[in-house]
């Protein structure tokens, strides 16, 4: 305890310094030095490099950010050479060295996002106005993640991407500047699939409940893509409002549509909600046309796995990364978080340290901070040992394809962490698919 | 048929959730004249005693994990459990119900405690002022649960024999997919229960005399010589029970978060509103009818008509209804209008 | 025979069952002090609430200058000159009393809506000055003019009332109850400054219950019971009406 | 008012211009001087002056302007998007929507006062939150928010260059302190015209209907245009601090539309001092600080802030203080909302007023007669 003591202390006058300096230094001055630079937040004449962290740390995803904030704060560790390293031993390839980022101690600062476009970006450009940041990341919404993303491209610094599904992110609002290490609705549809196939058969009638805003409609979209393609019929698909509460109003039609399946195009809040008021409908004791009723829920999270409780035991949905994967990177990180928080990671958690270390080492790669070399070096970047297998950030779309998991919720948990059962480790094969059909355009390197 | 029936039901156990909360807000703005902001945060403190409850029943004995080394990760087996056995599983699932046994006392300690400490200073402050404090005040106490249980919401469920539906539809000899949850049928019960009891205190006790006395002329009691700040305090507890209960209630419909309160905040307002301000009975008939609008505007065949009603009608009943009828349903005169 | 200003016709109102005003006819002359008395019920404060907008009589036409305000809004009742002074005082309690005598001024001037930023109220010299004026008729001076008006006595309120009826120098002014509650030295200072008014020749209607204050300031009495008038004539014409003191007076010596 | 002891309005536009234009530097000791809080401080400062102008002077308490705020961000981007990257159309096009939005939903309210008004114009921004969120998309772009895009017509501009333009006038970007110094321009001739209104006869009336509206109709005042006029400008400064809001930012959200948006300017306004002139900006200056640095401090930050305390003192304040802080912050903003109400009902220009008072009684027997 004394050591993390200890770390905390020094790294902090670092990361104080920073702040103390952006904070004291008249304006003026700071305005004619970025002027001056070559890009934006240039660190080299500082001995430190400063990362911002941009979570949600109020409203409904405050303990996702929470999460969030704790990995960032694990790599930044790792990357200074303290603690165990975590996946930095089992990166492949890797240049990083444990003597922070091109030998520049990394600082951190953070922000809260209150999972609104607005506030985010107002947090995030404070950290690239006031904290000088080379790169922010965090983030808990596609909403949030797309609007930074913006940001990140006019501001000509890169944004790593931390909690963000839906197919715009990396699709039609794809930026330059802004990468996903997150997998998306897309390919938690194409992984999906075959177990649905196998578990469901391919005479099936879904209907679908969907928030009502981007990321629902593009995550129904891709759903109904993969289970209309297995030859299911879509009953109906009713959107529903965001932040609802009771969605009684909305599970009443299903008992008479007819529908066999119910699928829940909800996340977070409102997913929880959904689900336990759907069960208390009785539709998982239901039979139609001779067929048990199943909910699916494509999108999933230990965090709302524990507020939907005993609600979630055998639900199908997917899930980027859980803790029990036994591969030696999963286990390094588990290993590290768990013995420096006492609870496992979240896949929160997962995506926003990989994607930490992977800007670090596209850095060392790169031999400088430049961000159109760095952005470079992370396009096309195929890496293992970070907990999803063999992983690459494609190019064209600055997308990662990895390996997605299947899971349901668990029936017999063997501790109060163990909440999802791995069903199927569906390969990056299945689950990729063409760049091109969502559009969007990159844009420039040079901003 | 079926559909409409089902979305009757659906409106009415909205509406028993909606009329409940206005009923204490509008309690305690037509004796005491304070706008109360920190209303659904007392709505989420109920809520969170029936978490509360649970966790003290499942007070647990940890069996580590063996295998997973990095943590601890225990699987936990309640002592309520060891010790009585199957005894035991049932009260822990009964633990929702059973917590109003700690709700009544812990609300009413509340509701007292904030009236006397607080409220009680704001009588004759302008309303900006009760808003400016009272939402201050709830912004405190969700931020106090928040740092206690944790954002994300907790499972709260309804005890195991009553926690899937009741086949309505065979009992009334309709369609067998007539079912709904005997959570809400129990909640709208309950809901009607409160509703008459506050109605039936208030009309059948030398108490409630005065209370409704004092919501049509404040001074005019105090003139009586009546302690009216006593009267006072005693209702505002009984606002702050009332809402407690409507949210320990609610705890195996929504699984309660620290923020439910602020969701239900507005929406209350827009009842107590289109009520018509001080009118109890405004209150209830107004929570009743825009539940089950609501309800209704939520059918697919109207949603395809007007794409998007649903998330409006409410405030487009509101507005509809004020414009009709100036004080909303049942308000008086002067009341607020300035 | 001289100008009427307000010619009340037949006005009738009920309240529910109530019978409030009962076929009522009026004339007030140009410059005459026109009293209402009558006992507490007998439909005053109706009639009053008639003929300013308040209340809309069931039957019957109030004409103001010849022409009828019956529908009218307040607003337009008091820019075609008839003004009213309240028997709770009315006034603005956050303002000064300086600005509490501007705004009627400004009524008077800009008319029931005008859009002007950009001179300052400050700058208005001319509206000021008259209400400072205005004030000074009031004993108030000096730096009181900037105090609150809602700190002052009851008696103060309603005077201060009077004075921003009087500002808008208005063809008929109402008065309702302009003593009603006042110690006597306060009713003898509302008095004098009625009397001040009642040399400016202005026309009054004036509902009092002070039979002291009616009968040294008004030029005619109306009695008013049970929503009908008994009786008009000169203040020496109603003291000895025998019908009037039967009816209303009960006997009392006046 | 007392006319012969106020300040002249030169020296009060002095003052306020100067401390405006040189926010940078002296915000810059506690860390808020940096661009887009500056921006935020100058666009909320107008959003705030103007709702003053209906809710400080009226008294009728809006819960929906954050709706015209929305309308000023989405107008504006829209002039972004189809005519040109120049901010004024963007600007003049934002205020006249929101001026005719406010002229509609106050129509509409106007009809009722108090809590019943409160209420209609809370519905009237809450159904167009909520569209805005799901069934406008198309307008709106939804969640998101609408932003540019390469493909965007721009008519009035040149061919667009490799990635997105940005908002400019006449060449000069409103990014960073250019987009500051526009801002808080705008802010000072904002703050120009509410002074002009708060002494003009105007806004006597307007305080006046505040005071009592029906000695205000028998005075022969039609009090509703008035109040028209007071909704109706404060709209405009909504739509106009929303067009700003685009400006430094060419991103809308529909969230900019929520009761909590309205409710932030009820607070900031009430916080500051409802009907002060300076007030409403006060409460901008504190909420935004909060919201912004507040919520940033760290306990890293803390450990440095404290580490001239010797060790064990240094940790104690960081865990007294780590709850306020970060995560944290809504519960500082909770407890300032009840202690600056229970302590200075008229918000903090009465706090001030009263160290003023304090000031003035003990220098009063030195110095006799002074002026304000």
């Amino acid at each position: 305890m004394s050591d993390t003591k200890n770390w905390n202390r020094r790294d902090v006058m670092k990361a104080g310094a920073a702040f103390a300096a952006a904070g004291a230094a008249p304006m003026f001055f700071t305005k004619d030095a970025w002027a001056a630079k070559d890009f934006m937040n240039n660190p080299s004449n500082s001995s430190t490099v400063t990362l911002g962290f941009n979570v949600p740390q109020t409203g409904a995803y405050a303990d996702e950010g929470a999460d969030e904030l704790r990995a960032f704060k694990l790599a930044v560790k790792h990357l200074n050479g303290e603690g165990d390293g975590g996946m930095m031993n089992t990166m492949k390839p890797s240049m990083l060295k444990g003597n922070g980022i091109l030998g520049k101690k990394v600082a951190y600062v953070t922000g809260d996002t209150q999972t609104k476009s607005d506030a985010a970006r107002a947090s995030a450009k404070r950290m690239i106005e006031k904290d000088g940041v080379i790169m922010f990341s965090g983030g808990s919404s596609s909403g949030v993640a797309i609007a930074v993303q913006g940001l990140a491209q006019e501001m000509g610094v890169v944004f790593m991407a931390g909690l963000t599904h839906s197919n715009d992110t990396t699709g039609k609002d794809k930026r330059r500047y802004g990468f996903r290490h997150f997998f998306n609705a897309k390919m938690s549809g194409s992984a999906l699939g075959p177990v649905l196939k196998e578990r469901m058969g391919t005479d099936r009638n879904a209907y679908h409940l969907t928030a009502d805003y981007t990321w629902g409609w593009t995550q129904e979209q891709s759903i109904k893509e993969t289970t209309e393609g297995l030859g299911w019929n879509t009953a109906k698909a009713v959107k529903t409002p965001v932040g609802a509460g009771d969605f009684s109003q909305y599970i009443t039609p299903i008992l008479n549509s007819g529908a066999d399946t119910l699928i829940l195009n909800h996340y977070g809040k409102d997913m929880i909600n959904s689900l336990t008021q759907a069960v208390q409908f009785g539709l998982r004791d239901k039979q139609v046309n001779g067929k048990d009723f199943q909910i699916i829920v494509p999108l999933y999270s230990r965090l709302m796995a524990q507020g939907a409780g005993e609600n979630l035991k055998g639900i199908l949905g997917t899930t980027n990364w859980n803790w029990a994967l036994t591969d030696n990177g999963s286990q390094a990180f588990v290993k590290s978080f768990g013995s420096e928080y006492g609870f496992p990671p979240s896949q929160a958690a997962h995506t926003c340290y990989v994607q930490t270390l992977l800007y670090a080492n596209a850095c060392e790669m790169a031999g400088t901070f430049y961000p159109p070399e760095v952005i470079k070096q992370l396009e096309g970047f195929n890496f293992d040992g970070m907990g999803n297998g063999k992983t690459e950030y494609r190019a064209a779309d600055h997308q990662c394809f990895k390996d997605v998991l299947v899971v349901e919720g668990n029936q017999n948990p063997s501790s109060q962490f163990d909440l999802l059962k791995i069903v199927k480790e569906v390969p990056r094969s299945q689950v990729e698919y063409d760049a091109s059909i969502f559009g969007g355009d990159l844009g420039p390197y040079e901003v | 048929m079926d559909a409409i029936f089902l979305q009757l039901l659906n409106g009415l156990d909205k509406g028993g959730a909606y009329a409940l909360i206005a009923l204490g807000l509008t309690l305690v703005f037509g004796t005491l004249g304070v706008v109360n902001f920190a209303h659904g945060a007392l709505f989420m403190l109920g809520a969170f005693c029936a978490v509360s409850f649970q966790k003290l029943l499942t007070i647990s004995m940890k069996v580590r994990d063996e295998s997973i080394t990095f943590f601890e990760a225990y699987k936990e087996v309640p002592y309520l459990e060891i010790w009585f056995g199957d005894f035991g599983s049932m009260i822990i699932d009964w633990s929702v119900p059973l917590s109003i046994l700690l709700t009544i006392p812990t609300m009413l300690l509340i509701g007292l405690a904030m009236e006397r400490g607080l409220i009680k200073h704001f009588y004759k402050r302008t309303h900006a002022e009760q808003i400016l404090v009272t939402f201050g005040l709830a912004i405190v106490v969700q931020e106090v649960i928040r740092h206690f249980y944790g954002a994300n919401p907790i499972p709260t469920p309804a005890p195991d024999i009553i926690s899937g539906s009741a086949p309505i539809g065979l009992w009334l000899g309709l369609s067998e997919n007539l079912v709904y949850p005997w959570w809400r049928i129990i909640y709208l019960t309950f809901s009607i229960i409160i509703i008459t009891a506050v109605f039936a205190f208030l009309q059948l006790t030398t108490f409630g005399m005065v209370v409704r006395a004092g919501m049509q002329d404040r001074e005019m009691v105090a003139m009586l010589g009546i302690n009216v700040e006593r009267k006072f305090t005693i209702v505002f507890g009984m606002a702050a029970v009332v809402a407690g209960l409507a949210g320990m209630m609610y705890a195996p419909i929504l699984p309660p978060d620290y923020h439910m309160g602020m969701d239900f905040l507005v929406l209350s307002f827009v009842v107590v509103v289109v009520g018509g301000m001080g009118s109890l009975r405004g209150a209830v008939a107004a929570g009743f009818l825009l539940g089950i609008l609501q309800s209704f505007a939520s059918l697919n065949e109207i949603k395809s008509i007007l794409p998007g009603i649903d998330q409006i009608i409410i405030y487009l009943v509101a507005v509809v209804i004020l414009l009709t009828r100036p004080r909303g349903l049942m308000g008086r005169k002067g009341v607020m209008e300035d | 025979m001289s100008n009427l200003v307000l010619n009340i016709k037949g006005v009738n109102k009920t309240f529910g069952g109530l019978q409030a005003l009962n076929d009522v006819n009026l004339e007030i002359e140009e410059g005459k002090v026109h009293a209402i008395i009558g006992p507490n019920g007998a439909g005053k404060s109706t009639l009053l609430n008639c003929c300013i907008g308040r209340l809309i009589p069931d039957t019957g036409s109030v004409t103001f200058d010849g022409e009828n305000i019956i529908g009218k809004q307040a607003h337009e009742i008091n820019q075609m000159g008839m003004v009213r002074v309240f028997q709770t005082p009315e006034i603005f309690p956050d303002l000064s009393l300086l600005e509490n005598v501007m705004i009627p001024a400004f009524a008077k001037r800009d008319g029931q809506y005008s859009f002007n930023i950009f001179k300052a109220a400050s700058s208005e010299q001319d509206i000021i000055d008259e209400a400072t004026r205005m004030l000074a008729d009031l004993d108030i001076t000096g730096d009181r003019i900037y105090e609150h008006a809602g700190s002052m006595s009851r008696g103060d309120k309603r005077r201060l009332e009077l004075v921003m009826c009087l500002i808008q120098h208005p063809r008929l002014l109402l008065l309702d109850e302009p003593t009603a509650g006042m110690a006597r030295h306060d009713t003898n200072r509302t008095i004098e400054l009625m009397k001040k008014i009642k040399e400016s020749g202005m026309t009054k209607i004036i509902i009092e219950h002070d039979m002291h204050v009616v009968f040294s300031v008004a030029d005619t009495i109306s009695v008013l019971a049970q929503g009908a008038i008994i009786a008009s004539g000169t203040p020496d014409e109603i003291r000895g009406n025998p019908i009037v003191q039967e009816a209303y007076l009960g006997g009392a010596h006046l | 008012m007392n006319f012969t002891k106020t300040r002249s309005d030169l020296t009060v536009m002095l003052i306020f211009s100067i401390a405006v234009l040189t926010m940078p530097i002296w915000l810059a000791p506690i860390g808020a001087g940096y661009p887009d809080l500056l921006q935020k401080f100058a666009i909320f400062g107008i959003f705030a002056i103007g709702y003053n102008i209906l809710f400080g002077l009226t008294g009728y308490l809006s819960f929906g302007h954050a709706a015209f705020l929305g309308i000023g961000s989405y107008t504006a981007v829209w002039s972004f998007k189809l005519l040109t990257m120049n901010v004024l159309p963007a600007i003049f096009f934002a205020v006249l929507m929101a001026g005719l939005f406010a002229a509609l939903i106050g129509f509409v309210s106007l009809r009722r006062s108090g809590i019943y008004f409160s209420i209609l114009t809370l519905a009237f921004a809450q159904m167009s939150y909520n569209l805005a969120y799901s069934v406008l998309t198309p307008i709106t772009n939804g969640e998101t928010g609408l932003q540019l895009t390469l493909q965007d017509a721009r008519i009035f501009d040149g061919p667009a260059g490799e990635g997105l333009p940005s908002t400019e006038l006449f060449g000069i970007s409103m990014s960073g302190y250019s987009g500051f110094y526009f801002c808080a321009v705008v802010l000072i001739i904002a703050f120009f015209l509410s002074l002009k209104i708060f002494r003009s006869p105007f806004g006597m009336k307007l305080q006046a209907i505040k005071s009592n509206q029906t000695r205000m109709k028998y005075t022969g005042f039609n009090t509703r245009p008035y109040l028209m006029t007071a909704f109706i400008i404060s709209g405009m400064y909504a739509g106009l601090a929303g067009g700003l809001m685009a400006v430094t930012d060419p991103l809308a959200g529909a969230e900019r539309m929520q009761w909590t948006a309205s409710g932030e300017v009820v607070l900031m306004t009430i916080l500051g001092g409802v009907g002060t002139l300076f007030g409403p900006l006060l409460g901008v200056g504190i909420i935004k600080y909060f919201e912004n640095i507040f919520s940033a401090v760290n306990e890293a930050a803390l450990h440095n802030f404290f580490s001239f305390l010797p060790g064990f003192l240094e940790n104690l304040m960081v865990t007294i203080i780590t709850p306020f802080v970060g995560e944290g912050w809504h519960l500082t903003l909770g407890v300032l909302f009840m202690v600056i109400v229970i302590f200075l009902p008229g918000g903090i220009m009465e706090g001030l007023d009263r160290i003023k008072k304090r000031y003035k009684t003990e220098g009063a027997s030195e110095q006799t007669g002074d002026k304000e």
